[in-house]
């Protein structure tokens, strides 16, 4: 507990998991907590940067804002899933292919 | 006022025409008693014109004589002479009825209207210009309205059709263009002006164009132009479509009216101008006019749409006048341009029969029918009228002019005219056959409730037949106005196509 | 009043009569309005007689009155319309009116329950006009109208039951196999008229007798013999006499046209307009050459002899009288061919009695037959067959008779009509065989075929129409239910038939002299042959009157005799039983089969011409439509759009190539990429993946 | 005991990460992924970070997963009680985020860490980050703030049936 790497080495599992989640899942809402573990992960290393390196509470700083911003997100993401629901049915983003036609 | 009778005569209709625009598109009558009043002015006007016109004298009168663009010796010159005079009389007789056949067009019809009237005016300006530009801007004014009114009121197959009509007449066009300003720079002084040219015009044997010889090359271009219109043979498949897709009253006056520009452009323009090279083209003319005779009642012997075998029909009646006109003999001439009138009546009654059973049936096929004369017998009656009338019966007007081409025709192409004569047996052939499978044998069930044609169609019908008729048992009139002016024409391309020689 | 407006009145009346039934006829209650066409058809009648009248009162051979009018002036070539009135006119006139007259009288009582009554009345009285018109033009043009005009009420008339397919099947084929006589009609016309310069008859005659006409020829046609060409305009005229007259190879029309009202076929096809044919080459014959006579005469017989052969095995009663009819007209142009003029014409006028008498006495029954039928509720039976009729004679005495002295007539029997003129004919062919040397027919020894043609039509002409009473009139009755029921017709039918009756004897005809043989009867002296005007090798008019006058008495014999052995036959086979028609059918075979199928002349046509036609008709329209217009037209505008887009790609390389090449180098790129493109984020996202570790392992390594 | 504690809370965070990441039933997903947020919220007590772990577990567990719950919710139809979800490229992507995580490993233990000596510990980060948030960067707050009122209208614009 003591360790960097191992927060470190969490982080980089949880943003492995998240990224893996992102690429393969087609459903909205599961791509969505996707991003958001990837965002935990980011903030397990501001935080734990904070501790260990810096000394300083700006690691935390970025850690809120970066909490806001998945706030922000999500909202926004899920308005959009409603929406793309509404559009087509379901909220397979692999159906939504419209940059292709 | 009298003396402006021709600008008159030409612009009326545009004048409805922009009153039409200026209605609401809700007042519908006012809209159609517009167009009715617009047309009916002009046929009026072209009475008063009847009136002045001096049948004694051959030459161009009503003149009206300006400047337009001096740049390029442009000019507004109209005038009228026994060949146009006819044709006068026939656009507004013809409109003015075609208005009132065209009285419940399904939509739009404010622009109908208008296009209409616009179409009316450009084809009355074809025929009273006698500066070619003048006259090339009034055959473009009437191309475009004609390619709105079947590209959007017409048939299920209306904008093939349409654009059909459109490229084929537009691609005659640019002859004609071609054809004018190769006339117009290849005549000392460049001039559009029709008179003058014809005084120019001997010189033009002499003259060559890139090696061949410029009066030729000219005939051909403008012969290409005006045998789109007509339609002579090669050219003439744009016809049965636009027929068949057109509104009854577009292909009243696409029939009636626009083919007679083609044959009114040779006789006003090439034949005057170039009088050698249409000597030399006579016989090639001839021969075109027995192909569209045979070729016409061939293939509307064997067509199984009503409005198919009228549009073929006109190709052989048109053929009739070709072959006139070829003959270059007074009989033949003016056989030609009596046929141009005669058919502009008996194809406008033609297409207003077939509208009014179309209104009907909804069909246009001949074996659809079949019995209607027991149901519809007053329709029956005038359908005969007008069959026999197509097929050239003595008494109607159509057998007189049929009768001059041939007469005319016989000593200068005495075998052509032989093998042409066939077509009196195949017109006979096609009218009956069609009228047999349409009125006669037991009634078809399905038009047990057929309605009877309705008065205000038999009250269009009713002034066609009576100048059918009329002409047919006293043609003296009508041959009256033309005869002289007809007479000059051909004693003209006689001796200057001689002189002038090659 | 000069003759001339006389007959302008009388051509007036009956158009009248038309537009009267055609505009009003519906709205007057039935059996009122047709009294209106009656009266006026009797004006003309009364119109004529007192024309006639006059004629006999002056007695001038040579009587001549002539006018007209510019109908159309061109200035260098004119049409007019006018009015001729001789002789032949004013007789022609009062056949016409005559039988117009009857069959109109007649008709109120035939037609009665028709359905168009007096649209009926209304296309007998434009039958009429015309038929007044052909008789009074006196010209080519205005005959050929009226000729026209003449072709279209038969057309009307015949198709008169148009709910019938075969009835408006033969009008459409009347009208057509008529104009195709039209045509060499109108070729004649304009041959005459490029050549002569006019179509009235005195005027060409006087042209070609001149000389006028050979140096018209030679001025428009160098090098074509004049005579040839006035040959061939003979020929071509008479070809419109060809349809008319339904001569061979024309004739087809004739039978099918007993489609239309038995009325109508008295009066148009068998008295009057089939005879127009036989006017218009009498108004032509002084131009017809000795050859072009030789092809009048050929035609003519054929036409007597082949259509006599045909009538023989019909069962239909109107068929049999129609092939009648076309053998008689054969007679009459066969007269004209040979040089009888004045025993043609004199055919013409007879015939138009007895054969209109013939007609509307079988018109007489065939109504109480279907009047039998409709009682008896019978719609199958055809009223027509002679083989449903049988020992008429007791219930139909009038009709009998009447029918009886017809028979005799055209069969040549002394005291009626048929003899004088049937005889004269004979005789004119018996001696252009012997006596003529001009004309091809003559140089071709082939005379004799002409004589042969006439007795064999007359020996067949005496069987067939003997045959014909006996099937009908005599016998036991083949059907009792109708034979109960059959009686005599009403008055306003047999008067008709009476007065015809009477017309068939020979007394109107010789008159003053009641000797049949004397040459000195009103007929024989106001009828005139013209004049030939050919001007070279004209037919030898004198040998041939010298001819005749030797011929007489042979040719009388011979017709006697010819005329007794075919009644004779028919006694023996149908009344005497002595011979079994069946057998002798079985044992002629193919010959009866033959007579049977009209020689398969319709089959022949149909499948020789109209098919192949209808045909050519159809891959025209195809070619037209589909090849032509698909293919060369629409073809060409598809070539011409390639070709613009082409120039449209190569102008843009030549223009800004430069722009393009690098445009065109990624658009093959993206071709080459355009599987990457899946649309999917998360594919594109994938691929940014592995462009990082590739960047990674690039800078590892 | 703690660093029992720690890893045992380590362990869960993966799994549960792990459950979001394979799991084919997308409520399952949902509820691990709530064990996630939860166990890195008790990572960040673990480093001495509790604002950041009190706003994690109010603004994630309280906020977006409730947020992602209602997206599942009105997005399937409840009666379906196993919202199936289904996954593409799974065996491409096993390589290329195992390949990023391999190289990740690589890079955090190939790496010598500045770590300070003695590790720094806060008695409370509240004060501290309240001072920074309205002095230093009151600015990016205020940004951040109108960020926040933009996404709220965003979300309420898109989500309104008739855009």
């Amino acid at each position: 507990m003591n360790h960097l790497e191992s927060y470190l080495i969490l982080s980089a599992l949880l943003f492995s998991l998240g990224l893996y989640t992102v690429i393969t899942r087609k459903n909205g809402v599961a791509i969505l907590m996707g991003i958001e573990l990837i965002l935990n992960a980011a903030n397990i290393n501001f935080v734990a940067f904070s501790k260990f390196v810096t000394h300083q509470v700006e690691g935390h700083l970025m850690a809120i804002f970066i909490i806001m911003l998945a706030a922000a997100e999500a909202a926004v993401a899920l308005a959009i899933i409603l929406n793309l629901y509404n559009d087509q049915g379901n909220i397979n983003v692999d159906e939504a292919d419209a940059l292709k036609r | 006022m009298g003396a402006h009778l021709l600008t008159l005569v030409t612009f009326v209709p545009v004048i409805g025409a922009i009153i039409i625009v200026l209605i609401p598109r809700e007042k519908l009558d006012a809209i159609r008693w517009t167009a009715v009043a617009a047309t009916g002015i002009q046929f009026i006007i072209a009475f008063m014109i009847l009136g002045k016109y001096n049948r004694l004298n051959p030459d161009i009168q009503l003149i009206e004589h300006y400047s337009w663009i001096p740049a390029f010796n442009i000019e507004y010159f109209m005038g009228i002479d026994g060949l146009s005079l006819p044709m006068v009389l026939l656009t507004p007789f013809i409109s003015f009825l075609a208005i009132f056949s065209s009285w419940n067009i399904p939509k739009a019809q404010k622009g109908y209207f208008s296009l209409f009237l616009l179409l009316d005016a450009g084809m009355m300006g074809v025929f009273v210009s006698l500066d070619f530009f003048l006259f090339y801007i009034f055959w473009e004014v009437m191309l475009l309205p004609m390619y709105f009114l079947i590209g959007m009121w017409g048939g299920p197959k209306k904008e093939y059709a349409a654009i059909k009509f459109f490229l084929y007449t537009l691609f005659g066009s640019v002859l004609l263009l071609l054809g004018m300003l190769a006339l117009y720079f290849s005549l000392e002084p460049h001039t559009f002006n029709l008179v003058m040219l014809r005084a120019a015009a001997p010189a033009i044997s002499q003259t060559f164009l890139l090696g061949l010889n410029a009066g030729k090359v000219i005939f051909i271009l403008l012969f290409v132009g005006f045998a789109i219109k007509v339609p002579i043979f090669p050219f003439h498949t744009w016809l049965p479509l636009a027929h068949v897709e057109a509104p009854t009253a577009i292909s009243v006056i696409l029939a009636g009216i626009l083919l007679k520009m083609g044959t009114y452009g040779f006789l006003r323009v090439s034949f005057p101008v170039l009088p050698a090279a249409t000597l030399w083209f006579a016989l090639p003319l001839a021969i075109l006019g027995l192909i569209n005779i045979i070729y016409g009642a061939m293939a509307a012997l064997a067509q199984k749409d009503l409005k198919k075998m009228v549009a073929y029909s006109s190709i052989n009646h048109m053929g009739y006048v070709l072959l006139g006109m070829a003959a270059m003999t007074s009989a033949g001439m003016n056989g030609a341009v009596f046929q141009m009138f005669n058919h502009g009546t008996i194809t406008a009654m033609l297409f207003m029969l077939v509208g009014v059973i179309y209104d009907r049936a909804h069909h246009r096929d001949i074996d659809g029918f079949g019995g209607l004369a027991a149901k519809v017998p007053i329709y029956a009656g005038v359908v005969a009228l007008a069959w026999f009338a197509g097929l050239g019966l003595p008494g109607l007007s159509g057998f007189l002019s049929e009768a001059l081409c041939f007469i005319g025709a016989f000593p200068v192409f005495t075998w052509i005219t032989i093998f042409a004569t066939l077509g009196i047996v195949l017109n006979a052939a096609y009218f009956l056959w069609s009228y047999q499978r349409m009125f006669f044998g037991p009634l078809n069930p399905k038009y047990e409730n057929l309605a009877e044609i309705n008065k205000r169609e038999l009250w269009t019908l009713v002034p066609l037949a009576i100048v059918v008729i009329f002409l047919g048992i006293y043609p003296a009139p009508m041959l009256d106005l033309m005869s002289g002016t007809l007479n000059q024409l051909v004693d003209y391309v006689k001796t200057a196509g001689i002189t002038a020689g090659f | 009043m000069p003759m001339v407006n006389l007959s302008l009145i009388i051509l007036v009346l009956p158009l009248i009569s038309f537009l009267f039934q055609i505009f009003f006829g519906k709205r007057l209650e039935h059996k009122k309005g047709e009294w209106i066409s009656i009266a006026l058809v009797l004006t003309t009648l009364l119109l004529a007689i007192i024309m006639f009248a006059q004629m006999l009162f002056d007695y001038q051979p040579d009587f001549r009155q002539e006018a007209s009018i510019n109908w159309v002036n061109l200035g260098q070539f004119q049409i007019e319309m006018g009015v001729l009135v001789d002789n032949i006119t004013i007789i022609m006139l009062v056949v016409v009116a005559l039988i117009s007259s009857l069959v109109h009288l007649y008709s109120v009582e035939y037609m009665k329950n028709d359905v168009r009554y007096s649209r009926y009345f209304g296309f007998l009285g434009i039958f009429t006009f015309s038929m007044y018109g052909i008789t009074i033009a006196n010209n080519l043009f205005m005959i050929y109208c009226f000729w026209e005009l003449v072709g279209l009420s038969s057309y009307l008339l015949i198709g008169h039951w148009w709910e019938k397919k075969s009835a408006a099947d033969a009008g459409k084929k009347a009208f057509i196999v008529n104009r195709i006589g039209d045509i060499g009609m109108f070729m004649g016309m304009m041959v005459v008229a490029t050549v002569a310069g006019t179509f009235n008859y005195q005027v060409l005659f006087e042209r070609i007798a001149s000389g006028a006409w050979a140096a018209g020829v030679q001025g428009l046609f160098g090098g074509v013999d004049p005579n040839t060409l006035l040959t061939w305009a003979g020929v071509l005229i008479f070809m419109g006499a060809i349809g008319k007259s339904a001569q061979f190879p024309l004739h087809v029309w004739l039978p099918d046209a007993m489609e239309g009202p038995t009325p109508v076929s008295a009066l148009i096809h068998a008295a009057t307009m089939v005879a127009a044919g036989v006017y218009l080459t009498v108004r032509i014959f002084p131009l017809l050459t000795p050859d072009a006579m030789a092809f009048v005469a050929l035609i003519g017989g054929f036409t007597a002899f082949f259509a006599a052969t045909i009538a023989i095995t019909q069962n239909d009663l109107k068929k049999v009288l129609a092939y009648s009819t076309v053998s008689q007209l054969g007679y009459m142009i066969m007269a004209l061919g040979t040089g009888a003029y004045v025993a043609g014409f004199f055919h013409l006028v007879t015939h138009a009695m007895f054969k209109a008498l013939l007609f509307l006495a079988s018109g007489s029954v065939i109504h109480m037959m279907h009047h039998s039928l409709t009682k008896l509720n019978d719609h199958h039976t055809d009223a027509q067959d002679m083989r449903n009729m049988g020992g008429l004679r007791s219930k139909m005495p009038i009709t009998y008779a009447v029918f009886f002295i017809a028979s005799l007539s055209i069969s040549g029997i002394p005291l009626f009509s048929g003899f004088l003129s049937k005889d004269a004919i004979l005789a004119g062919t018996w001696s252009y065989a012997a006596h003529i040397h001009d004309g091809w027919l003559a140089q071709a020894h082939l005379g004799w075929i002409l004589p042969f043609f006439g007795f064999g039509a007359a020996l067949i002409t005496a069987f067939y129409m003997f045959r014909l009473i006996f099937m009908t009139f005599h016998g036991e009755p083949k059907r009792k239910d109708i034979f109960a029921k059959m009686h005599e017709s009403p008055k306003l039918m047999t008067i008709p038939l009476m007065v015809l009756g009477a017309l068939s004897t020979f007394i109107f005809f010789t008159l003053p002299s009641f000797n049949p043989l004397g040459g000195k009867s009103w007929f024989q002296t106001l009828v005139k042959q013209p004049e030939t005007v050919v001007p070279m090798g004209a037919f030898d008019s004198e040998g041939f009157a010298h001819g005749l006058h030797l011929a007489h008495y042979p040719a009388m014999y011979t017709s006697l005799i010819v005329a007794g052995v075919g009644i004779g036959l028919a006694v023996l086979i149908y009344i005497l039983k002595e011979i079994d028609p069946a057998k002798m059918a079985q044992r002629l075979g193919i010959l009866y089969r033959g007579s049977l199928n009209k020689w398969y002349m319709d089959e022949i046509y149909l499948n020789g011409i109209i098919r192949p036609f209808l045909k050519g008709c159809d891959a025209i329209a195809y070619f037209d439509m589909e090849i032509y217009d698909h293919y060369v037209i629409d073809g060409v505008g598809r070539r011409v759009k390639a070709l613009a887009t082409g120039t449209g790609i190569a102008d843009d390389l030549v223009v800004d190539g430069a722009v393009n090449l690098v445009g065109i180098i990624f658009q093959w790129l993206g071709w080459t990429f355009k599987f990457v493109q899946t649309g999917k984020i998360q594919n594109y996202l994938i691929y940014v993946l592995i462009g990082v570790l590739m960047v990674y392992l690039i800078n590892v390594f | 005991m703690s660093e029992v504690i720690f890893w045992v809370i380590w362990v869960l965070v993966v799994i549960s990460a792990m459950i979001v990441a394979y799991s084919k039933n997308l409520i399952y997903s949902v509820f691990s992924l709530l064990a996630t947020f939860v166990g890195v919220a008790a990572i960040y007590i673990f480093l001495n970070a509790d604002f950041i772990a009190v706003t994690q577990i109010v603004i994630y567990v309280g906020g977006i997963l409730v947020l992602l719950i209602f997206g599942i919710m009105l997005t399937n139809r409840i009666a379906v009680a196993k919202i199936n979800q289904s996954s593409f490229q799974t065996s491409l992507g096993m390589v290329v985020v195992g390949a990023v995580f391999v190289i990740l490993v690589i890079t955090i233990l190939g790496q010598s860490w500045p770590v300070l000596a003695e590790s720094m510990d806060f008695d409370s980060t509240v004060g501290k980050i309240g001072t920074l948030l309205f002095g230093d960067y009151l600015i990016l707050f205020e940004v951040a703030s109108i960020l926040l009122l933009g996404a709220l209208i965003g979300a309420a614009t898109l989500a309104r049936k008739e855009l």
